[in-house]
């Protein structure tokens, strides 16, 4: 495990966030960061609790309990479109695009926040330059597309926001495996150009080899956590996930 | 001849009722609750244009400038204060408020202006005018004029404006709205206003050419169900169609069979589209 | 032992264009458990709505003891002997724990107190009968799993089919469900059970079927499972190759 | 609501409702002012609308707003029959009712394949379909004129006259019977299979059609019971009244008017309807009789002899529809589960409701 210096750059801090749903506790005490630069993971089984962490960022998901900043300023009190104004933008499970809005409506959705429309001309370009496929279906419907265009799709609408954190709930769930790993390669592009990542995942080799750091989330709470590599080599992660 | 001529006139009638319809799907669409009120929202329209031409001389074509602004605002208010509270109840409780809702607005009417029908007369009520052989009333060529205008303003509003992208954008996906910083809240006190406007405005294109009552809403809630269900719920095309073909089809059943029975036959044709097609006859589209 | 008690032929389901269920064929004989394993979005529930009636399969035949049902409808195919729960559990939410239960037993008799003494032994079973007048709205996430299993065992199935019910259980609890899974086999009930938990799959599984996107991987014994390399990729990725 | 079921008696209730009963069935003996009688047969034809729209909306959660249709066909059948072919109403309503039952089954094997918002349009559609006809086959039904009653013939068994239905005490006593027979209907839905079944699908159709409930079967029974005394109040009403047109049977006010008791009262539950009742009819009542407007007068809020208080006493008469309107805004935003419902919660002072479910998920699974 590395020791967790502090650092000024810390982008997202979460301290102890409970979250219930009924009456089942979905999330206990989890403490959870990212820094500047970082792809971070949370893998776990279905169940875990891994989506709820995002829908807390993103106050989707409330109310909870704990404390959340984002830069030093606190999220908690937020609407969840104020969240997508401090920059923290979430690519939702199951791509939910606009299914009918055609891929270019579907990107200026994207960048609807009045901060970012001047950017829109630019991150269009941007993001077509990382999905050329999508400037190729540029004037289709989103919900006639396939699961891994959708998938481009809800990545690139997010990208429009110029994130300063980017939130990825399960990018891989229902690809083929060919293109999950096409899929994880963007991902660590797009970190590479600078944007920090939050990335929840089951697919948890693809996601252990782009992260920088992991956490192991199991019913609710953090039960390991380390260097991507570090957690790849764990017995307990290949005990847990495979049941080998 | 009779049937082009009772064609034309089914078609531009139809052409408020679709704008009844689009306020309706709009509502529904961004909020998923369907506003039971709807006709009486027309019948406040029809109220305020009646008085703004007695009192002030105000031409009833013209009082929509007046009329699309105090609607909005009343509906609005209607969102902020009442239906954003049931948003996440039962689908039967947003029904019962809003009928509840409907008969406030058309009981207070009555009492404040009696339940006397009254007639808004102009001195163009009973003109007409020759179009390609066929003799077409002039108020409604003109409201059909206007009504065109305004759908189209919509349509750009909806297509070209951020805002009107957010509001489609909530209809479709309200959580994934909220994940683009759209503020589904603002979006559903706009979307009443501007249904509310638009049934407002129906209302003020029809008070020249219908008796102008305080239950006249509840014929059209109904109508603009039918308009909705037929178009699909949701579709603001779709309602644009929907409005058509059911003035198309009250016109014709009017003039081949009875005008008493011309609302059997639209309401036959409903129950036939609920059961055959819910999804409405053009299933889904961009609006 | 006469036939499978259910069998599955090329059964596919489509969805648009989308095919959520593609080809799939296996069969069961009568007392064992089946585990229906894959990743989200693998098809598992559609396969149950397919079996129990929810949806007509687009093509293939569900065959319970020899008969064809596929068409039939769920309140059909309950009356046969087969039942279900579902992985967001439904309780009958303004109802009591009892009641919820005798709506299950009243599947098979018209009198209400025979009906509330098989509930009552249900409930038993599954040790919720001091919640008996609850209303299952208020009951905790691990209770309404086990209160879903008693309400379709109460309806006497020959066939159980289980999806999730350990979802969202700690660890304590999901020992109880293994515990009243393992029960329900010794009573000759044939299971076929949706889990994500691996560990407890393996642990109560006679064979094993996996889906991926929509069609079957494989199918075998538990250990047969663990060690197929296609079923490794799915889960963890082509490192353990 | 707990749905208890016949588990003992106890002793403190059998002996109020004895008393209870014994008090209705002499209270005409007492009491022989013509108003009170008439408020009493208004308060049971309510209870009787509401107990019947109750087995459908309330126990199998089918919200039918077009309930108008079945009150309608039942006054209207009823009256034809008296009036054009001479057959004494004790006949009529039978013929009325099961031809009420037979319309209920066509039209409930049609709609109730649709599902909420679109099963309450249906509703309206055919309620409205039904107004329709009626308004314009002239000939049958005398349209809008509506169907005036000459005289109900006196009813007579073995040659003794049991009642000439002169005064309002012969309708008084039907009233209470009627009311009495379907408040019974709906406690013995609650405690046979029925009512589990019914409940059931109220508050999941998939799951109750998993457990072995044929969801037409059960809805079409729920509708068939419902039709039936809505129908028998519907020509229990045209007799009382001696009058119905399509503007008094058959509009959708009417319909609502069903859904109303029920939601003032507390729905799925047999005391809600009277409940409700007794909130709707004295208050129309009061506000008919210009009670409130003496009221305001009384307290010193508007003088009488100001053009606004003149204006409130002509006009607060009518205004029963718009407290109708304000009384359901109030209900649905304060107190969803009816007064019984808040009562209950007031009294219990702990909510075991769990609080209506935020736009959240736990952890999707497969699809």
């Amino acid at each position: 495990m590395k020791p967790l210096s502090s650092q000024p750059s810390s982008l997202l801090d979460i301290r102890k966030l409970s979250f219930s749903y009924d009456d089942l506790r979905v999330l206990r005490d989890v403490d959870l960061d990212v820094r500047e630069g970082e792809i971070v993971t949370v893998v776990g089984a279905n169940g875990a609790g891994k989506s709820t962490v995002l829908r807390n960022v993103s106050r989707l998901a409330r109310p909870g309990a704990g404390s959340m900043t984002f830069q030093g300023k606190d999220l908690t009190p937020l609407e969840p479109h104020q969240v997508v104004a401090l920059g923290i933008v979430q690519v939702p499970e199951s791509r939910r695009i606009f299914p009918e809005m055609t891929v270019l409506e579907n990107l200026r959705m994207g960048s609807y926040a009045p901060s970012v429309r001047k950017d829109r001309a630019r991150n269009t370009e941007r993001v077509f330059g990382l999905f050329p496929r999508l400037k190729e279906r540029e004037r289709q419907l989103g919900g006639t597309m396939s699961g891994g265009e959708q998938q481009m799709l809800a990545i690139a609408r997010g990208l429009m926001a110029n994130p300063k954190l980017l939130l990825l709930d399960e990018p891989s769930l229902g690809l083929s495996p060919l293109f999950v790993k096409v899929i994880f390669d963007i991902i660590a592009e797009i970190n590479r150009q600078g944007t920090s990542i939050l990335l929840v995942e089951q697919n948890v080799f693809q996601s252990l080899r782009i992260a920088h750091r992991a956490y192991v989330l199991e019913t609710g709470r953090v039960v390991l956590t380390g260097s991507g590599k570090e957690l790849l080599g764990n017995e307990h992660v290949k005990k847990a996930y495979l049941g080998i | 001849m009779v049937f082009l001529q009772s064609l034309l006139s089914g078609v531009l009638v139809g052409g408020t009722y679709a704008l009844v319809g689009i306020g309706l799907t709009l509502i529904f669409g961004v909020m998923r609750v369907i506003n039971f009120a709807h006709g009486d929202l027309l019948m406040i329209g029809m109220y305020l244009t009646f008085y703004l031409f007695t009192l002030s001389g105000i031409d009833p074509f013209l009082s929509i400038v007046i009329v699309i602004p105090l609607m909005f605002a009343f509906g609005a208010f209607l969102q902020r204060t009442f239906i954003h509270r049931v948003l996440n109840a039962l689908p039967q409780n947003q029904i019962l408020l809003t009928i509840g809702l409907g008969l406030i607005m058309s009981n207070t009417v009555m009492l404040v202006f009696t339940s006397d029908y009254k007639i808004l007369s102009t001195s163009y009520s009973s003109g007409s005018v020759q179009l390609a052989g066929l003799s077409v009333s002039e108020p409604l060529l003109v409201s059909f004029v206007i009504t065109a205008a305004i759908t189209g303003a919509l349509y750009w509003f909806l297509i070209k404006t951020d805002m009107g992208q957010a509001i489609r954008a909530t209809a479709q996906d309200r959580e994934a709205a909220q994940l683009m910083g759209v503020n589904v809240r603002r979006m559903g006190v706009i979307a009443f206003g501007l249904g509310a406007a638009l049934a407002g405005t129906a209302g003020a294109l029809i008070s020249p050419t219908y008796y102008i009552f305080p239950q006249v809403g509840g014929a059209f809630t109904l109508k603009a169900f039918v308009v909705v269900v037929l178009g699909g719920m949701g579709s603001i095309i779709g309602a644009t169609v929907g409005g058509v073909i059911i003035g198309a089809v009250e016109s014709l059943s009017a003039s081949y069979v009875s005008s008493g029975l011309k609302d059997l036959f639209v309401y036959v044709l409903f129950l036939l589209v609920l059961l055959l097609k819910p999804s409405g006859l053009l299933g889904k589209s961009r609006m | 032992m006469a036939g499978p008690i259910l069998e599955i032929r090329n059964v596919s389901k489509f969805f648009g264009g989308l095919a959520a269920n593609a080809d799939v064929s296996f069969s069961m004989e009568e007392g064992m458990i089946m585990g229906l394993i894959g990743p989200n979005g693998a098809g598992k529930t559609t396969l149950f709505n397919c079996i129990t009636g929810f949806y007509p399969p687009s093509r293939g035949d569900v065959l319970f003891r020899g008969q064809r049902i596929n068409g039939l409808t769920p309140d059909r195919v309950c009356k046969l002997g087969m039942a279900r729960t579902w992985q967001k559990v439904r309780p009958l939410a303004k109802m009591t724990v009892l009641d919820n239960v005798m709506v299950g037993a009243l599947a098979r008799t018209n009198s209400l107190s025979v009906a509330a003494e098989l509930a009552m032994q249900q409930l038993r079973q599954v040790r919720m009968d001091h919640r008996a007048d609850h209303l299952a709205g208020g009951l905790p996430i691990g209770e309404r799993k086990r209160l879903e299993v008693a309400r379709v065992l109460a309806t006497q199935p020959q066939l159980l089919l289980l999806d999730e019910v350990m979802g969202g259980l700690n660890a304590t609890e999901s020992e109880e469900i293994i515990q009243l899974i393992l029960d329900i086999k010794k009573r000759r009930i044939t299971q076929m059970v949706i889990e994500h938990d691996m560990k407890a799959i393996m642990r109560i599984s006679d064979r094993i079927v996996v889906l991926n996107s929509g069609e079957k991987l494989a199918e075998g014994l538990p250990g047969e499972i663990v060690s197929n390399k296609e079923v490794v990729t799915a889960y963890l990725g082509e490192a353990f190759e | 609501m707990r749905l208890p079921l016949a588990r003992g008696f106890a002793l403190a209730p059998l002996l109020a409702l004895g008393t209870g009963v014994v008090a209705l069935v002499a209270f005409p003996l007492a009491v022989t002012n013509p108003y009170a009688l008439h408020v009493m047969i208004l308060l049971f034809l309510t209870v009787i609308q509401g107990e019947s729209w109750n087995v459908l909306g309330g126990y199998t959660g089918q919200y039918s707003v077009g309930h108008a249709a079945y009150f309608g066909l039942g006054a209207y059948v009823t009256l034809m029959l008296l009036q054009f072919r001479q057959v004494p109403p004790w006949w009529g309503v039978w013929i009325a009712i099961l031809l009420a039952v037979a319309v209920a089954i066509v039209i409930g094997s049609i709609t109730f394949r649709l599902r909420g918002p679109y099963f309450v349009l249906a509703s309206i559609a055919v309620a409205e379909i039904f107004r329709l006809i009626a308004l314009n086959w002239t000939g049958f039904t005398n349209g809008a004129e509506g169907i005036l009653l000459n005289e109900i013939p006196p009813l007579r068994i073995g040659g003794r006259t049991i009642t000439d239905f002169v005064s309002k005490v012969p309708f008084y006593y039907a009233g209470l019977a009627l009311a009495a027979t379907t408040i019974a209907v709906n406690w013995g839905v609650q405690h046979s299979k029925l009512g589990y079944y019914f409940q059931a699908i109220r508050e999941d159709q998939d799951a109750a059609h998993s457990l072995g409930i044929s969801l037409p079967v059960y809805k079409n029974i729920a509708l068939a019971i419902s039709a039936f005394f809505t129908a028998w109040s519907g020509a229990f009403y045209g007799l009382y009244v001696g009058f119905i047109d399509p503007g008094t049977v058959l509009p959708v006010e009417v319909s609502v008017q069903f859904v109303l008791i029920c939601i003032i009262g507390g729905i799925g539950t047999i005391a809600g309807p009277m409940v409700g009742a007794l909130v709707l009819v004295p208050l129309s009542e009061a506000l008919r009789a210009n009670l409130l407007s003496d009221l305001l007068f009384k307290i010193g809020i508007v003088s009488e002899d100001t053009p606004t208080g003149a204006f409130l006493k002509d006009n607060l008469a009518h205004a029963h529809a718009l407290i109708y309107g304000i009384l359901v805004v109030l209900v649905i935003l304060f107190m969803p589960d009816g007064v019984l419902g808040f009562a209950k919660k007031l009294f219990s002072g702990r909510r075991r409701q769990t609080p209506a479910l935020p736009e959240v998920s736990s952890e999707k699974g497969s699809a």
